[in-house]
Formats: structure tokens, C-alpha cells, sequence
């Protein structure tokens, strides 16, 4: 381990910071985001190092800051909007979605909205079910918002300054759980960039592709190593961006493996994966699977608060590892 | 007429500028009665929302702004949006569903906005432009621009959530805006009385600490007044005051309205108090201007009405093979910012 | 035609009638509901018959206004809440989300929610893109919520009744275009109710199934009739409800027609339809597929204003005919 | 303690009231330091929001309401939930994520409700109380049940929209509930002074036509006079009124907070205004309670807070098999509502 093994943490605060050191018109704001260095201690000591207009804490308004930052992004700054949990996206949604999304090709292009939403999602914190949910799908259902899902430090980086990069409105889902801990590759010390749209294949293996999003990558991986001394080779393909998604790798990966099985935290019925799914069996791809496609997901449930219940709401390492090998097993 | 030909200061200041705001308020009704002659003709699409009646409001805000000071408006946006320098003819075009629209067919009505002269669009959500407006004017400050931002909306705005919070942060943050409420005694069908528990809306301000004026609406040189008193706070630095205007909108709130809220003698009682009448009887007292100029102000504003109608209809119709390209914008179309 | 072929607008005001008859708790709430009759005509005359109390006026203030009806449906009251254009659902977000949705979960039971939240949907007026959403995915990915889209009258009339009935949050998503017209079917007079989770099959035939919602039913009925003509026959499924969704005609229609279409308004990227593929393609019915499944969504784009390009944005009868045709001739 | 020994009246009124005061208070601070202690041991999961230093808000509030009252709480709840009556066992089985926990493990300290108590709930997200408790005060109001509905809530929650809508729908149908801003200075590191451009947050009151009353919130005695005051208008049908309790939380937000945004010396001053060492000085004073009887009080509730961890422990884990089920109440279940 070097010392460029970073939390995600450590990776998102150095891609706001060398984003505020490049462009004068880069501003954060949120709430608690200044001396308290964020909920989560993503902005850490941003406050200190560029000051109380750039790093701006606000009053508890989500929908009144991210129409500001609407505004501002209007009016020719590129406002970062921290949200401290992804739950509070409700009380924003207007300004989300009927104003961000919609502003440039409303007004038929004449103005646009370069803003980042950084939101925390995801359960495992105890936090229950107002705090804990899994809510991409509802934004990657709404056009003109691009849907960021970073599911490592590394990712976490390059894909920010890509988002910050981005002429129009991006919204950008931290796992929590993500958020204290190193991954599993150095995180380069300058800035990089990972284009928003393209898939990313973590790992190939002959048996089955797996797509997964967010904190579930990870599971995956988990799994994947564990399976692997059994003999069962999974491709994890991550696909980084689910709006614009890139399906390309999936459809190459599925002509090898035939089969496919998709992993998410949101809940199951209606949750953003099923888009990969269609997108297989609506396409050539249906001709290369052999076996049912597998789904893993969220329990159709509010995220409940007791440890025990928690893990048994959403995938767990031992969950994929069981799907993978049955779906392998039972379709040779 | 187009944002160069602008006109700021007082409306009772000069012949000039009284003929300029007679000017625009004629534009702005002839334009909105142009518009419901074509939606009765069946040649134009969706809804409407016409701001007839209260023409004042708009002339009076936006002869207090310059031409980089930047506005948000609303549904019934027609007037802010001519009141600000917009082109009429891009203006009906984009009613009509043209390509040469202000968003090529794609807005319509409550969506037109026009980067070159500050207006930051029509919005069709009750007090959605509020946060944006302060988040112009936070833009203004961070960056030093010295604009102003206004904030149209309605009574009915006033109790959205998005009011509340914008305001909050436009006092904390001393932010360059002005919020202007187009108080015309209902929110569709609700009434004021019955929507508000408090005498003047301006007192809303109250629990923010920011200062409110009441004016009357209908008066195009106090509409001014108090405007560019607000306009100097927030341009010194001191911060939002909230302006109510009190008017009154003379036509249903959509095509679909019935009027049954309200009486017929309520709506003949303010058409008495007609603003663009009421001015030329201001003007005319003032001896600013005579009778014969105000006819040819009118009959310019028919003229222009007129012709920005022909030219609009002119237009092709926009193309649905546009659509999927224009819902981002691409990294490296050349950037325009308001 | 009798004097019972209702539009659906009058038939959703007779089931709020009749609930307001049997039960003193029922009553509805909403913007300009009361002497202007609803945006859309709804309520009409209940005002008059019922009264301010129960036919209940409100300012502009949609988070307000669904925030009281949860408290009040805390409190022993059954609200219907109208929300103008379903696009304002946004302002609402949280009471509706993080509050309705959740609260009987996450409090162990103890209380509960009796609530519709009745909301026109869809496009075809040329309101534009902040007016003609169809937001229903949102909502059926929040376990803790039902979510109806009738449509007809006839199924309207039926389904709200027992919405209200129904002990739990319920989202009704009303298409607009469906208001003003009358449907296939006589609405019976009285009172009864349609079960919800229970969908219908409302016409069969031997060489696709297609399941739609909403206004795309009477579109793909439409298009079954075209094709009839060509001697290409169509099981039209709708289910009436998405949250529960019921799958089982479906999946015994598909061991016919071993062909399947789906047909929504929402944009297609992320749309809710994507959970009838979904469930299709990982349970056994897989097997029965002949053809790739056919997709046809709105363009992911907001809803444009002018006429032609609103018509190009989401499905017509004609694009349902020519998908139709096609995946029929193309998989025989 | 049970809801059936809930007492109503004036702290200072009789010797009773005055130990139930400092018993409830005394609870609260007990059970309170026992969730810090058992957080700190590693046997709760998830955070935990201490309202320690705050005791006499809750217990002023609840002293002016009947049982059959409502209230809605937030994340700070534990007071609210105690001062209205909640059985501590089932509170601490709750933070342990026990079957016999209020929520059966499902919500966790931040959704404990109390059907029996006529606690809506404490509400994870920050004002999202305030429209429910005027929605219970519709219910009351239509339904005529005569009783007040009363919203806990911080002085963070008075910026978010939820407060505004719900606070002028409660002025314009003059709805029984009580609005109670626990303003303890900080919204997490948000200071007041920051957060709001007016001197108290009782004039928020102002733009809505509601009164409002600051009181220290660290008297129990004033507190249960402002409420008292404000329920007997609600009850009379005069509507809401605003009472902002001015206090302090002694611990950080949550177990998260390093305590960066404020000094050592600002937590020391306000913990000599400690509301349980103020009413135990004020009723020695006025000879209700002497120091043995004081003494008494506190020992009661530490064996009460003692009992009900032990019993809370006791319980089985909360079960994963019945989640699906839990999600939807079923129409044939019975129907209980608050
Ligand atoms: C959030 C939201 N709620 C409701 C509507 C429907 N609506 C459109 S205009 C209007 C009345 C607005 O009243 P006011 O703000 O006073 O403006 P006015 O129409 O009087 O100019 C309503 C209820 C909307 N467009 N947006
Ligand atoms: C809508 C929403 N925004 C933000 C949060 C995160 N949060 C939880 S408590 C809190 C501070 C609340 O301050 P206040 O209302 O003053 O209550 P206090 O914590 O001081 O009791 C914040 C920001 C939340 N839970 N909900
Ligand atoms: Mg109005
Ligand atoms: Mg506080």
C-alpha cells in the first residue's frame, strides 16, 4: 500500500479541490460543509483552504440551495451542491428535475445548467429508512440529467472532474459505505478524467456477466474471488455513468458467457437495472443468453434500522455468491 | 424595437421615457390580444396565460434594470419578457411552434427566455424562478458583476416552499435581488383573503427581515419607484426587499377558466383602473404627452404586433429531428451563459 | 351509447362521491378544487354538493397540502389529495417518499397512511415539459406505495374506490387526454370496486402480447384493431396497477403468443415497463419467448411544445401498428 | 411511569406537579446518558441525537397537553417521546433493534411513534413533522375531537419549505396546533446568527399572521406557560401560535460531531443554565421539593432508566421474516389510528 491508497473520501475532496484550483468560477455548497468538513467529512478542510464564499454552508433549504445553484449555474459558475443524505433529493426534486433537467432544451438551448449534485446514498449505517435509500433510478429516468454511480476512490475522482467538467446537470451517487474506505487500486495524485458514458469491465470470466452498480461492485468482486476457487469465473463489468449508459461491454462479455445477472441496492421491483436487462432481450444480445437472466436487488421494503434487518434488505457478498453459482449450475 | 433601444429611469421623467413605457405597455397588450386571437383562431397550441391589465407592473420593474440585470419569470411571462427587450417576433414564432422560436418549438408560452437581454425564462412552476433568481444574483456577487436579479411571481408563489427558502437565503446572504410580487388578488382561483392571513403580502418579508413596499400596480411610474429604490438596496449591497405590486389580470387564468371565483362587477371595477389608460391620463395632466402622440405610440405598438405576427407565421415549423440532439448541451458548443 | 358511456373525469367524481357518501372521513384536497371544479374538470360540482369542508381549496402549496392529508390520515381522516399535473408531485416529494410511503413500516406498524394522491398525467395538451411528465417509475420504486393508472372510465371509476378503500398510500396517476373522452364500456352506476393487483386482459388474440399503460392501452386496442385487418392479432394486457403488479396473464399469455411488447409513455431509459421484461426474462416464461421483446417508450427527452414534436415524443397508434407488424413478421 | 400517570398543569402549581417535572426531566437526562453509554459500548447501532441540556423544552411542552393531544417530533425526539408518555423499555428495546422495541427494530431512534401516547413520531428528516402535526389538527378540527396538535421542531427546520407551507395553511384554517421551535442555537454547525437575518425566530411568525413567543427554554415553568397559553387559543379555535424555547444541546449533533463550529467556553456557560439544576433551585426556593426529595426524584428515575435497560435487553433480535409483511398494513388487520 502506498500512500495513494484513498478513501473515497479523500479522492472526491481532491477532485473538488484541483477543480476549484483550475476554474475560478467552481464553487461548493451545502450544508454543513464548512468547518464541519461535510456530514461525512468529504469536504474535510476545503473550507480552510479556499474560504467561506467557495466552500458554502447553507441553512437547511435543499430545494432553496439547489435552486441557487441552478441559478448560478445559469449565470456562468459551475456549482458543486452537496446533499448530505441522497434521501433529501426529495425535497430538491423540483428544482432538479422540472428546472435543471429541462432548462436547455426548454428554452431551446440558449442557456444551460453545469451543475454537480453530490448526494450520499445507500444503507449499512443504521440510519434506517429516510436515510438509506437507493434513488438513481428515479433520476435516470428523468432526460436531460446525466447519472453518476462512482464505485471506487479511483472511479470517485476521475469521474467528479468529469461531472464538474459537464456542460449540464449531473447528479452524482456516493455510497456511504464507500466513503472510509481505500480501494483496490492507487488513486493518481493529479487530475484525470473519466468520460462519462463507458462501461468499465473490472474483471472477465467465462461463466457469467455481472453488471452492478455503486457498492455493489465491490460485493461483486468479493464475490468473484470467492467463486473463483470453485471454479466459477464471472466477468463485473461496473458501468460507472447508468444515464448515458454504456451497454457495449455487456453485450461483448454475454456473447462468451451466456448468461447475465445484474446486482443492485435499490429496491427490485422497478429499480434502474431492469434497463440493462430490457436492453439485452430487446436487442441481438436475447440470442446469446443461455440460461434466465438473474436479478439482485433491494428487498421491496423501506430500509429497516437493526443491523440484522439492514443486511437482509440488500445484497450481500454471500447473496451473489449464491445467485452466480446456482445460475451457473443450473444452466449449462 | 430591440434590448439596445432600452429605456431605464423614471417613466414621468422625460417625454422620452413616458412615450418608452406607453410604448411598451401598448406592446405588451396588443401582443397578448394578438395571442388570444390566435389561440381563438385555433393556430396556436397548449394554453394560455395573458397578462392583460397588468401591464404596469412589467414596464415599471424593467425600466428600473439594466440590460445585464438579469429576471425570472413566470407562466403568465409574456409581459416581463417584452418589458426586458425580448423580440416580438421570436416571441409569437416560438407560440406558433416555429424553428425561429426563442426554443425552436420546443418551450412554447411558459418557457421562452432571452440570454441577451438577462431574462432567465418563464417558468411553468408556481415560484420555481425564485431560487433561481437568487442563485443569479448569488453568481452576481461572487463574481462582481454588479447585476441585479428580479424575481417575478405571483401571490399564489408566495406560499410555495421555494419562496420561503429562497428568501431566507437572499437575506442571509444579502444577495443582489429583488422579488417582486404580482399581486392580482388570486393563485387561479384563490382568492388572497383566503390564501393569506396577513394585510399585505409585503409583510412576508417580515419574518425574513427583509423590508417590503405595497405599491399599486396599476401605476407604472410607482411600480418604477419602488422598484429602483430596491434595486439601489440590493445593488449597494444591502440585500432583497420584497416589492407587491397590486394588480389584477383581467382575463381567465388560463383558457380554461370560467371565472366563477370572482364577479363580473370585480372585474369591470378594475378595468376602470386600466394602467396604459391611467398613464396617458398621468402624461396627458403632466403635459408629457397629447393625445395625437399617444395614438401614434399605439398605433406603433399594432404595427410591430403586426408584423412580428406575419413574420413569425413565416416561420417554418420546428422539427422533431432535432429533439434527441438538443436535450444536452454538447462540451464543446460554444458556451453562452446569461 | 347509453347515458352511462361516462367520460373518465365524471366517473372519477362519481367514485369520489360515493366514498364521500359512505364515509364521513373521506374528503379531498386540493388547489382550486372547490368553486373552479379542478384544472382538469374533476371535482365539477362536489363543492356544491359537499361542501368547503370536504371539497377543501388550498393555496399553492403542494408539500403543504400533502403533508396535512398524511397527518390527517394519521388522525382517522381518509384525504384525497389532487395535485394538479403530476409534475408537481416533485414539490411533494418527501411527505409523499420519505414520509407516506414509510411511516407505517418504520414505525412498527402502529399507524398507518389512507391516502390517494390523484395527479394528471402524460402528455398531449402542448403544456410542455413541465406539465406532461408521466412519472410513475418514481413511485413504484418506493416500497410502501401502490401506484393505479386507470384506463378508462370504467376502470377509473372502479379502481379509485377501492384506492380509497385501501389502508395505505396510493399514487393515481390520471392521463389527461383520457379526462374528456368516453371509454368502450358503460360505467355502472353504483358503487364497486376493482381489486387492486389485478390486472386485465382486455382483448386476446394469438401473435403478440402487449401490455401498456394508461392512455397507451386505448392506443394499443386501437392498433390491435388495425392489425386485426392485416390478420395479425393482438392480446392487449393492462395491469391496472403497477405497485402490486400482477403478472400471471402475462406469463400465460406469452406461452401462446410466445411474442411481447410493451408500450408506456414514459421515456424509455429507466422506464417502469422495463419490470414487466424483467420479470418475463428471469422466471421461466423466457422460455416461451420466440422473439426479442419489443420496447416502445417515449424518447428520452422532455416533452417538447409544439404539436408535431409532442406527437413525435411518445407512441402513437401508428407506432404501436408498425412495431407490431414488424417483430410479428420478423420472429415467425 | 405510564400514560395514565401523565400530568397536566403548571410545574410550580403543587409539589406534585413539581417532582413529575423533575422526574420526567430526570428520565429524559437518565435515559439519555444510558443511550450515550450504550453507543459507546458498541450495543447500539446507526447515531443518535441527545437532547441533553434541552429537558425542560419536552417536559414544558407536555405538561400543557392531554393525553389524547398529539404531537410530531424529530430526530432529537427521545424527550418528546418521554414527556408525552412512551414507555422507556419499549424506547431502549427499540435503540437495541428488538422485536420488543416501539418499531420492532424496523425505524431505530429516529421513528419511534406512540399510538398510545398520541406521539405521531420523531421524523428523520428536518421538518418533516410540521405538516403532519397540522394535518392531525385538520383531523381534530373536522372530526371536532377538541384536542391540539403540537410540532417539535428545531430552529434548522424553520428554513425548509415544509415549515412554511404547513405554517400558513395552519394560519388561514386557524388549526389547533402549537408550533414549538426548539432553538438551540444550531442546526448541526449551522449557527442561528447565520441561518436567519431576524432577531428571534418568533418573528418568522410575522409573514404569516401568527403570534409568537420567546420564552427560555430552560425554564419549565416558562415553557409550560407560553404552551399552556398557545393551546388554550388552539383549543379555542384562534389557530396556531409559535412558541420558540431558546436553549442548548450539551453533546454534538450526532456521534459524528467533533464540535468544530463552536467554543468550550459557549457549552460551559450554558451548562450552568443546566434546566434541571435551575428548577430544583427554583423549587427549593419556593419550599415544593427539599434536597432529600430531590434526591428521591433522581434516584426514581435512574432505577426506572436501569429497569428498562435490562428488560430491554431481554428482548429477542428483531426478526427479518416478517419485513415483507410489515410493509403494507392489510385491510382486514385492525385499524388503529392515533
Ligand atoms: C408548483 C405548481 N403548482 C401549481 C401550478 C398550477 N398553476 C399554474 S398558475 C397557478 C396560479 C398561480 O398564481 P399566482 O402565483 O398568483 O400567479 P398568477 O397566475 O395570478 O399570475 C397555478 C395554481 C403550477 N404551475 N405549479
Ligand atoms: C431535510 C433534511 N435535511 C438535512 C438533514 C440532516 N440533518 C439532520 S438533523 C440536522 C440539523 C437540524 O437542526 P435543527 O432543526 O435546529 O434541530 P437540532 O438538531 O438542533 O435539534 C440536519 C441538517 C435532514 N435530516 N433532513
Ligand atoms: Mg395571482
Ligand atoms: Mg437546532
Amino acid at each position: 500500500m502506498t500512500d495513494r491508497m484513498l478513501t473515497m473520501s479523500e479522492a472526491l475532496r481532491e477532485a473538488m479541490a484541483i477543480a476549484m484550483e483550475e476554474r475560478p468560477e467552481v464553487f461548493i455548497l451545502g450544508e454543513d460543509i464548512g468547518i464541519y468538513g461535510g456530514a461525512f467529512g468529504v469536504t474535510g478542510d476545503l473550507y480552510h483552504r479556499f474560504g467561506s464564499e467557495r466552500v458554502r454552508d447553507t441553512p437547511i433549504s435543499e430545494l432553496g440551495i439547489v435552486g441557487a445553484a441552478v441559478g448560478a449555474a445559469l449565470s456562468g459558475m459551475r456549482p458543486i451542491v452537496e446533499i448530505q443524505f441522497s434521501d433529501f433529493t426529495a425535497q430538491a426534486m423540483d428544482q432538479i428535475v422540472n428546472q435543471a433537467a429541462k432548462i436547455h432544451f426548454m428554452v431551446g438551448g440558449g442557456l444551460h445548467v453545469p451543475l454537480v449534485l453530490r448526494a450520499a446514498a445507500g444503507s449499512g449505517t443504521g440510519a434506517a429508512a429516510q436515510h438509506s435509500q437507493s434513488l438513481e433510478g428515479w433520476f435516470a429516468n428523468v432526460p436531460g440529467l446525466k447519472v453518476v454511480i462512482p464505485s471506487s476512490p479511483y472511479e470517485a475522482k476521475g469521474l467528479l472532474l468529469a461531472s464538474i467538467d459537464d456542460p449540464n446537470p449531473v447528479i452524482f451517487m456516493e455510497h456511504k459505505l464507500l466513503y472510509k474506505v481505500a480501494g483496490r487500486e492507487e488513486v493518481p495524485e493529479g487530475a484525470y478524467r473519466i468520460p462519462l458514458g463507458v462501461s468499465r469491465v473490472l474483471r472477465e470470466g467465462k461463466d457469467l456477466t455481472v453488471v452492478a452498480t455503486g457498492i455493489m461492485v465491490s460485493r461483486a468482486m468479493a464475490a468473484a474471488d470467492l467463486l473463483e476457487k470453485e471454479g466459477v469465473l464471472l466477468t463485473i463489468i461496473d458501468p460507472r455513468t447508468i444515464s448515458p449508459l454504456d451497454m457495449n461491454p455487456v453485450y461483448a462479455s454475454l456473447e462468451k458467457t451466456g448468461r447475465l445477472m445484474v446486482v443492485q441496492e435499490a429496491p427490485e421491483h422497478g429499480g434502474f437495472l431492469n434497463e440493462v436487462i430490457a436492453k439485452v432481450v430487446t436487442g441481438p444480445s436475447l440470442g446469446s443468453l443461455i440460461a434466465p437472466v438473474a436479478r439482485l436487488a433491494g428487498m421491496n421494503i423501506p430500509i429497516p434500522y437493526a443491523p440484522q434487518l439492514e443486511k437482509a434488505a440488500v445484497p450481500q457478498v454471500e447473496d451473489i455468491v449464491k445467485k452466480a453459482r446456482e445460475i451457473v449450475a443450473d444452466w449449462r | 424595437m430591440t434590448a439596445a433601444t432600452l429605456k431605464i429611469g423614471d417613466p414621468l421623467a422625460s417625454h422620452e421615457n413616458a412615450r418608452y413605457a406607453l410604448l411598451t405597455m401598448s406592446r405588451i397588450r396588443r401582443l397578448e390580444e394578438a395571442v388570444e386571437d390566435l389561440f381563438g383562431r385555433g393556430m396556436m397550441h397548449g394554453t394560455m396565460h395573458l397578462s392583460i391589465g397588468q401591464e404596469a407592473t412589467a414596464t415599471g420593474v424593467c425600466m428600473a434594470l439594466r440590460l445585464e440585470d438579469q429576471i425570472t419569470s413566470t407562466h403568465r411571462g409574456h409581459g416581463h419578457c417584452v418589458a426586458k427587450g425580448a423580440d416580438l417576433t421570436s416571441m409569437i414564432a416560438e407560440l406558433l411552434g416555429k424553428e425561429n422560436g426563442y426554443c425552436h418549438g420546443r418551450g412554447g408560452s411558459m418557457h421562452i427566455a432571452d440570454v441577451a437581454t438577462g431574462n432567465l425564462g418563464a417558468n411553468g412552476i408556481v415560484g420555481g424562478g425564485i431560487p433561481i433568481a437568487i442563485g443569479a444574483a448569488l453568481a452576481s456577487k461572487m463574481m462582481k458583476k454588479g447585476t441585479v436579479a428580479v424575481s417575478f411571481f405571483g401571490d399564489g408563489a408566495m406560499n410555495e416552499g421555494a419562496f420561503h427558502e429562497a428568501a431566507n437565503l437572499a437575506a442571509i446572504w444579502k444577495l443582489p435581488v429583488v422579488l417582486v410580487c404580482e399581486n392580482n388578488g388570486y393563485g387561479m382561483s384563490s382568492s388572497t383573503h383566503l390564501a393569506f392571513a396577513i394585510k399585505t403580502l409585503a409583510e412576508r418579508g417580515l419574518g425574513y427581515g427583509i423590508p417590503g413596499i405595497t405599491v399599486d400596480g396599476n401605476d407604472v411610474a410607482a411600480v418604477y419607484a419602488a422598484t429602483q429604490s430596491a434595486v439601489d438596496r440590493a445593488r449597494a449591497g444591502d440585500g432583497p426587499t420584497i416589492v407587491e405590486c397590486v394588480t389584477y389580470r383581467w382575463k381567465g387564468h388560463s383558457r380554461s377558466d370560467k371565472n366563477l371565483y370572482r364577479t363580473k362587477e370585480e372585474i369591470d371595477e378594475w378595468k376602470k383602473k386600466d394602467p396604459i389608460l391611467f398613464f396617458e391620463h398621468v402624461v396627458r395632466e403632466k403635459n408629457l404627452m397629447n393625445d395625437e402622440e399617444i395614438a401614434a405610440v399605439h398605433a406603433e405598438a399594432t404595427s410591430q404586433v403586426i408584423h412580428a405576427v406575419n413574420e413569425a407565421m413565416k416561420g417554418v415549423p420546428a422539427d422533431p429531428a432535432g429533439l434527441l440532439a438538443a436535450v444536452f448541451k454538447t462540451a464543446d458548443s460554444v458556451e453562452v451563459s446569461a
